[in-house]
């Protein structure tokens, strides 16, 4: 059993996950009843996560995902045709992607260094773009409708969470340039001599991670009617906290979308039943730091070798890339 | 370049490389290199460590670019470039694993040529390629197995069914039975025989030159980098041919080699278990150079970590004695300190910080003497490395330098002028010459000799035979962490040795 | 991080290049990478004397301390976590605000040396969390101290509520606030006496020599007989005391202190560790380089105040000097390696 | 109230069930007076109260108001963390028939009609305020005035110095402001800029500094003593009357506050969302009343946090 879970990337936010549920199905069942709300909110903290797993799956780190957010959202709202600020939005998203890979694959800086860098550089555009102040969607009605639910309490940004797990996940498991975002983070030198295209691939997922987060700011803009230039702050880290919950290694080649998930569901959950409960803001920031620091020292590779410098005997293969 | 025996061979020429030359820095590893093979033929590359073997495959490969000369596949020149070799046909079995290891079996052998429909993956096609692979090279692997969970032997075989997946022209393996056992490597030089019958052209690699001899059929002979020879096997002996290879000083140093007097037991390990450690009991003496021999993967890495407590032991225990004194060894730490210096395999990671300057890296285990209140001595501390890397004939002797910056063979020197200012008991080198050039490894040798004429005990682990039997006054030959056999200087030899660590229960006469 | 994904591409497992014996002059660019900071903070400060008027003011230049001492103490501090490879600290931000409470909120009851003790204590215990997750749990450092953050944070916010606390007006924290060194704050002295310290701890000790060691190659450094766990943990340790002065600092300068006082303390720090050009992978870097880092970063926000530009673009402008900066390095290395 | 009857089995019977969704809590002073008093009304009136903090993170307070409305309570209280944000949420409790009224930020005119009423300060007006104090302090010569401003972003700061700009202009031509820097809520980052404004436009040339809150006010003052200018020949005019300001009105070093009452907007707000419920006629509007504090009458209005 231990070492099933060990095993599996996704099993500590497997158990957590039952931890949560658990305690929420006696505490607070309502978070169930109201499923609506409870997928949005983990929609909110999961959507920026499942781009932010494909970089860390490369092994690399994309900070600025929290500016990204806040700058498309301003672009969106700043223009007055919607449907035009949308494209104009996501292309922005795409583009600070390129910028962030452009700056780690071809420059050559380390991606956590150049990431930040765009953090700041990106939430000063937003603040200049938008003085400083919140901008209002002109077209509000039909964004109104945008953030109505569609079938029963689904709302569309919920939809789209889903829908794009279910398209990423299939294209890092089922196609080609996906799958071989594993082997870039497993092992790059042999990707390398492999053939494989490493720098398209590390392009790909920055650019994805960007699409990503730019997605997440055109979804709030539309949902609140507005964008907020301030946007984002909690964005970065809580979405950080979804992917390593989830298991996936920080040195890349380990991890899935599917265990991003998970951890999201742990975190949203999590944060929706305190909510019901009126547990104070701090209470959840204590939590949510508790758990991340259970779940990182207790990384699956750590514990064992930690059990083999312990007890030693592990048996079985020892994996050179962990 | 003497006489390529082109002329003498029926065959087509399928590869041809042509006036190679590569430079890493200011060592040269491959020098005015011209080597060529036909269909059908398996062709030997032979050379002792850091001959430049590994480097010249991964040019002919396409994955490093020669300083000068070219490839070409039937006679077209290829463009450089890992992805124009593949097209040709290259295949090239690298000598380090090189597998993706959180991906599946199936995906490892088709990687980087995965089949897709609109990019989709073919799972389908992927199993079969991969399925038709391993029957061609008849090993069955479960496909879906991910190879962190594989043994090294099946992830060999694995990397083998990867290249023969490509149905390539040209096979190139580069110690392709360093880690596995005799059966697995009789199976896989037949393996390779029937892939030539069917007219593939194979490069083979191999520090063991019995196999050399039973399946190929011409042999390129590297030393520093040039091509000493080019022979056909039927016409030459293995001793010719192990002469071509280390030149002249091997057997000038097996006459010097002589039985040292051993003195007191300085190291003493009994019944250690470890992570591929089954049960060695182990005595070195003072001024006694103890061997460990073996196959790569047999755990002799493993088997000194865990006596002096880098890995963690499961059972046993391993004791030091300095003048008198008896201590334990528990972890490395006390090792350490009670006066054992450690030279690790792999260099660039474990034994430099390559950005740091000779002199640093030489302080590190010195600092202790090297410093006041906590305070380091600058003008002691250059004065102590520059002693110490004259000592080792670190060249050039310029202490300021980053480590970085020297040679493989100088670089190792600088890792043994760390342990030499403790003036250690006990000194334990692992592979201490692996990719280090010929002249540096006489010196180091000398250097060794004279530590333990000195009185030092000094235990070393060799996958270079000829090192193993010039240097050790006795030599234990592991095989699945565990002694196979004890030989001493006059049962010693290349035969005794190999035989003992395949598992050879009696040696079969050559 | 105990071994980033980065550093394993930084020395991938074959075909490492090595650099020759013959140390190749590297290009102009290498030339200007390896001495950026000094040049840029040379050429800002003269381009601020020449055009900024009322920078050269003595009282400016206060400010320009004012803004430098406390995020630079920080910096300082986690300079020592950078160059042990463990990236950033990110629970300074909760250790600032601990250390500034503490001292405001207890020093009535406890006196000031009573209340920096049990600050000292906390600041302590942050490091030693930290330093044994990272160097002994081998945990990330970057996630430990997200947790550590959320969860020091979060307590604090609770303890306190959001309550402003001020010391008396001239009491002793007032007065250290406003004290003058000749021309320049206390505070500003504080920051170079804590830089000259820091960098003699890094440059000169046999503890600094350590976390070099360790940056550069934690292998090599524990097959030495280093007790390599032990110095992630002391790494730490140095950046929470740093954090911790920082906080009194901070505290004093307005002579009040909130659990949100250091906001964004964190990134903005590394900032400048990064700008001086310090290298990420550990191993290389210098306490004077975060200093001109520090320098750097408060004269620019400085003059762009002077000039009347809004905080939008001063965010702006500190991004984009980062991004180039840390282009410039990532260029001249390339230029090295050839 | 319909609200009321639908929930009548509910665990709380006794009383009326609110949420009250704030963009701070116990995280800043203001908010940890204002929770205060909000408590201890509602405890007085038998609701129970159910308080979230967004951390002025709109999108996070967006998520908090569904969770309000799907647990179906009598009455919801928004404190909006960007009011320009918040038209989603109040469509979404007027369909489920929950009724909401704003607090502290009133909200847009246009979503005037989603809300029963709203309780608290017009921030609009605190900033008319605070410029008819300085336009009055400076007289018909008018003169050249500086401005430090919140955090960056923050809608009570924008509102403050929108009310304050525009009376200034439609009022006092004669007042212009010739610099504004963010304080960040903060008193040392407000005494840094202040500082770095008095360098470079010159100490000569600035005859007034409105401070959007009273901590900053601080800051502007302790800036000045440090560079040895006479805090009492600037007058600097704050906003809440805080415990850190008062005494600074006290000695006349700043010369006038507005004595924001979080006491009076958390009362107000539980006060007027029982009001809502049962369903009686509201006004649009219940202001605060926002008196002048200066040297004067400061002793009359004691600091409130
Ligand atoms: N990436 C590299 N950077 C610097 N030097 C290198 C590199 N790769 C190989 N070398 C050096 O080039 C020389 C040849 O190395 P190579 O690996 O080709 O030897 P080899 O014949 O394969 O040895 P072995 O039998 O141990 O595999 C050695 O001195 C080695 O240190
Ligand atoms: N069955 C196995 N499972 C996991 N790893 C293995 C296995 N066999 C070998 N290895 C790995 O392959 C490498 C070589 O093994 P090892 O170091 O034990 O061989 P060795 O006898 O020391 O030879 P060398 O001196 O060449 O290393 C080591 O990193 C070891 O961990
Ligand atoms: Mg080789
Ligand atoms: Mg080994």
């Amino acid at each position: 059993m231990k070492n099933a879970v060990a095993r599996r990337t996704e099993g500590r936010a497997v158990i957590l996950l039952i931890l949560v549920v658990g305690v929420i199905a006696v505490q607070q069942p309502i978070v169930f009843n109201a499923y609506g709300v409870s997928l949005a909110r983990v929609a909110l903290v999961g959507l920026v996560a499942l781009g932010l797993t494909l970089v860390v799956l490369q092994g690399e780190l994309d900070l600025s995902v929290g500016s990204t957010l806040a700058l498309t959202g301003v672009v969106v709202a700043s223009i007055p045709d919607l449907g035009l600020g949308i494209i104009a939005g996501l292309v922005t998203g795409v583009a600070i992607g390129a910028l962030n890979a452009f700056l780690i694959v071809v420059v050559g800086v380390n991606s956590f260094i150049a990431t930040l860098g765009t953090l700041f550089a990106l939430r000063g555009l937003a603040f200049v773009m938008s003085d400083g102040r919140p901008v209002r969607i002109t077209d509000i009605d039909s964004a109104l409708v945008f953030g109505r639910e569609l079938l029963g309490p689904i709302t569309p940004r919920v939809l789209i969470f889903i829908l794009l797990f279910v398209m990423l996940q299939f294209f890092i498991s089922k196609m080609r340039a996906g799958r071989e975002f594993y082997a870039v983070g497993g092992n790059r030198q042999a990707a390398i001599d492999a053939g494989i295209p490493v720098k398209l691939r590390l392009f790909t997922s920055f650019m994805l991670c960007g699409f990503v987060a730019a997605l997440a700011g055109v979804i709030n803009t539309l949902e609140l009617t507005a964008a907020d230039p301030t946007a984002g702050s909690t964005v970065l880290l809580a979405s950080f906290a979804a992917v390593i919950i989830g298991g996936n290694l920080l040195n890349g080649g380990r991890g899935s979308l599917v265990g991003t998930l998970i951890g999201a569901f742990a975190l949203g959950l999590m944060q929706v039943g305190l909510t019901f409960a009126g547990a104070d803001r701090e209470v959840q920031d204590v939590l949510i730091g508790i758990v991340l620091l259970v779940a990182i020292t207790t990384d699956p590779n750590n514990l064992r070798a930690l059990s083999r410098r312990l007890q030693g005997l592990v048996r079985g293969k020892t994996n050179q890339q962990a | 370049m003497s006489t390529s025996p082109e002329t003498r061979t029926t065959r087509k020429t399928v590869i041809e490389a042509h006036d190679i030359v590569k430079r890493f820095g200011g060592a040269v590893a491959v020098d005015h290199v011209s080597i060529s093979v036909g269909a059908g033929e398996i062709h030997a590359v032979v050379g002792e460590n850091g001959a430049g073997k590994s480097t010249l495959m991964r040019i002919l490969a396409g994955i490093l670019t020669p300083d000068n000369g070219g490839v070409s596949v039937d006679g077209a020149v290829l463009e450089p470039g890992a992805k124009a070799s593949l097209e040709a046909g290259i295949a090239l079995v690298h000598q380090e694993l090189s597998l993706i290891p959180e991906m599946t079996v199936a995906e490892n052998i088709l990687l980087g040529a995965t089949p897709t429909k609109f990019g989709v993956i073919d799972s389908a096609r992927q199993r079969k390629i991969a399925e038709d692979a391993l029957d061609q090279i008849g090993v069955s692997v479960d496909l879906n197995e991910r190879v962190s969970r594989l043994s090294v032997a099946l992830r060999q075989f694995v990397e083998i069914a990867r290249a023969v997946a490509r149905s390539p022209r040209v096979l190139i393996l580069d110690e392709p039975t360093a880690t596995l056992t005799p059966a697995e490597t009789d199976y896989l030089l037949n393996m390779l025989q029937r892939l030539a019958a069917k007219g593939l052209a194979i490069i083979y690699i191999s520090h063991r030159i019995p196999e050399v001899f039973r399946i190929c059929e011409r042999a390129t002979i590297l030393r520093d980098g040039k091509v000493v020879d080019n022979l056909i096997i039927a016409e030459t002996t293995p001793n010719a041919v192990i002469d071509k290879m280390v030149g002249r000083e091997l057997k000038l140093d097996l006459q010097t080699r002589r039985v040292a007097n051993p003195g007191a037991v300085v190291l003493s390990a009994r019944g250690i278990r470890a992570f591929r450690v089954n049960g060695i009991d182990l005595d070195v003496r003072a001024g006694e150079i103890v061997g460990i021999g073996g196959l790569v993967g047999a755990g002799r890495s493993e088997l000194v970590r865990a006596i002096i407590g880098v890995d963690p032991r499961t059972a046993g225990t391993a004791t030091i004695t300095v003048d008198g004194q008896t201590k334990n060894i528990q972890g490395y730490g006390s090792a350490v300190r009670a006066g054992i210096g450690f030279i690790p395999e792999e260099r660039r990671t474990e034994g430099l910080a390559l950005e740091m300057s000779v002199a640093d890296n030489i302080t590190l285990p010195n600092r202790a003497f090297l410093s006041k209140g906590g305070f380091l001595q600058r003008g002691k501390i250059t004065e102590f490395a520059t002693r110490l890397a004259a000592e080792v004939g670190l060249r050039p002797p310029e202490v300021g330098r980053d480590a970085g910056q020297y040679s493989g063979g100088n670089q190792q020197k600088v890792v043994i002028a760390k342990w030499l200012g403790r003036e250690p008991k006990l000194i334990v080198l692992d592979e201490p010459t692996r990719g280090v050039d010929v002249g540096a490894k006489a010196e180091i040798h000398r250097l060794l000799r004279g530590l333990a004429d000195g009185g030092t005990a000094v235990l070393v682990i060799s996958s270079d035979l000829p090192e193993l039997l010039e240097l050790s006054d006795v030599i234990h030959v592991v095989r699945d962490g565990r002694i196979m056999g004890t030989l001493s200087p006059d049962e010693a030899n290349e035969r005794s040795v190999m035989a003992l660590a395949a598992g050879e229960k009696v040696a079969s006469s050559s | 991080m105990t071994e980033s994904g980065t550093q394993l591409k930084a020395a991938p497992p074959n075909g490492a290049p090595v650099e020759g014996i013959v140390k190749r002059q590297g290009s102009v660019i290498t030339w200007i990478a390896s001495r950026g900071i000094f040049i840029f903070t040379g050429v800002l400060l003269v381009f601020s004397v020449i055009f900024v008027n009322g920078f050269a003011s003595s009282v400016n230049i206060i400010d320009v301390f004012h803004r430098a001492s406390a995020i630079g103490i920080v910096a300082i501090g986690m300079t020592f976590v950078v160059i042990s490879a463990n990236y950033i600290d990110l629970s300074v931000v909760a250790q600032v605000a601990t250390a500034g409470v503490i001292l405001l909120a207890l020093s009535p009851t406890y006196g000031v040396v009573g209340a920096m003790a049990i600050a000292l204590f906390f600041a302590l215990l942050y490091g030693v969390v930290n330093g044994v997750s990272v160097g002994f749990l081998k945990a990330n450092a970057v996630v430990v101290t997200l947790g550590t953050t959320g969860i020091g944070a979060g307590i604090l916010s609770l303890l306190t509520t959001g309550t402003i606390y001020y010391g008396p007006e001239n009491g002793p924290i007032d007065a250290f606030g406003d004290a003058r060194v000749g021309p320049f704050p206390l505070s500003a002295f504080v920051l170079i006496v804590v830089a000259v310290i820091a960098s003699i701890v890094l440059s000169r000790t046999k503890f600094g020599f350590m976390i070099r060691s360790y940056g550069s190659n934690k292998q090599a450094t524990r097959l030495a007989g280093v007790n390599s766990g032990g110095v992630v943990v002391g790494a730490f340790v140095l950046t929470s005391i740093a954090a911790m002065i920082a906080g009194f600092v901070l505290a004093a300068y307005s002579n009040t202190a909130v659990a949100t006082m250091s906001e964004g303390f964190d990134f903005r720090a590394l900032a400048a560790v990064i700008i001086g050009g310090n290298s990420l992978f550990g191993g290389r870097g210098s306490i004077l380089r975060t200093f001109l880092g520090v320098i750097f970063i408060s004269v620019l926000s400085n003059i762009l105040v002077l000039s009347g530009f809004s905080f939008a673009w001063q965010q702006l402008v500190t991004g984009a000097v980062i991004v180039f900066a840390v282009a410039l390095d990532a260029l001249a290395r390339k230029a090295e390696k050839r | 109230g319909t609200g009321g009857t639908d929930d009548a089995g509910d665990a709380s019977a006794d009383g009326y069930n609110v949420y009250a969704l704030l963009p701070q809590g116990n995280d800043q002073p203001y908010g940890t007076n204002y929770l205060k008093a909000m408590n201890a009304a509602a405890d007085e009136m038998g609701v129970n109260l159910t308080i979230t903090n967004a951390e002025y993170d709109a999108a996070k307070q967006a998520n908090e108001c569904s969770v309000a409305i799907a647990s179906k309570p009598d009455g919801i209280i928004l404190w909006p963390a960007a009011v320009d944000t918040i038209r989603p949420c109040l469509e979404a409790a007027k369909a489920a028939g929950i009724p909401v009224n704003a607090s502290n930020s009133d909200v847009l005119p246009e979503d005037k009609d989603l809300v029963g009423t709203y309780t608290g300060p017009s921030n609009e007006e605190v900033g008319r305020g605070a410029a008819k104090l300085i336009g009055d302090v400076l007289g018909d010569a008018g003169g050249s005035i500086i401005i430090i401003q919140g955090l960056s972003g923050n809608s009570t700061a924008i509102d403050r110095e929108a009310g304050f700009r525009d009376e200034l202009a439609s009022s006092y031509p004669n007042v212009e402001v010739i610099g504004q820097q963010p304080g960040d809520w903060a008193k040392d980052v407000a005494l840094t800029v202040t500082s770095e404004l008095f360098t470079s436009l010159g100490e000569e040339n600035i005859d007034a500094i409105y401070a959007v809150d009273d901590t900053m006010a601080a800051g502007a003052i302790e800036a000045m003593e440090n560079r040895g200018i006479d805090p009492t020949t600037i007058p600097v005019v704050g906003t809440g009357n805080t415990e850190l300001g008062q005494p600074n009105v006290l000695s006349g070093k700043q010369y006038a506050t507005l004595f924001q009452s979080p006491v009076w907007d958390g009362e107000n707000a539980v006060k007027y969302i029982v009001e809502a419920i049962e369903g009686n006629t509201l006004e649009a509007n219940y202001f605060m009343p926002i008196p002048e504090v200066t040297k004067e009458n400061a002793a009359d209005y004691p600091a409130e946090w």
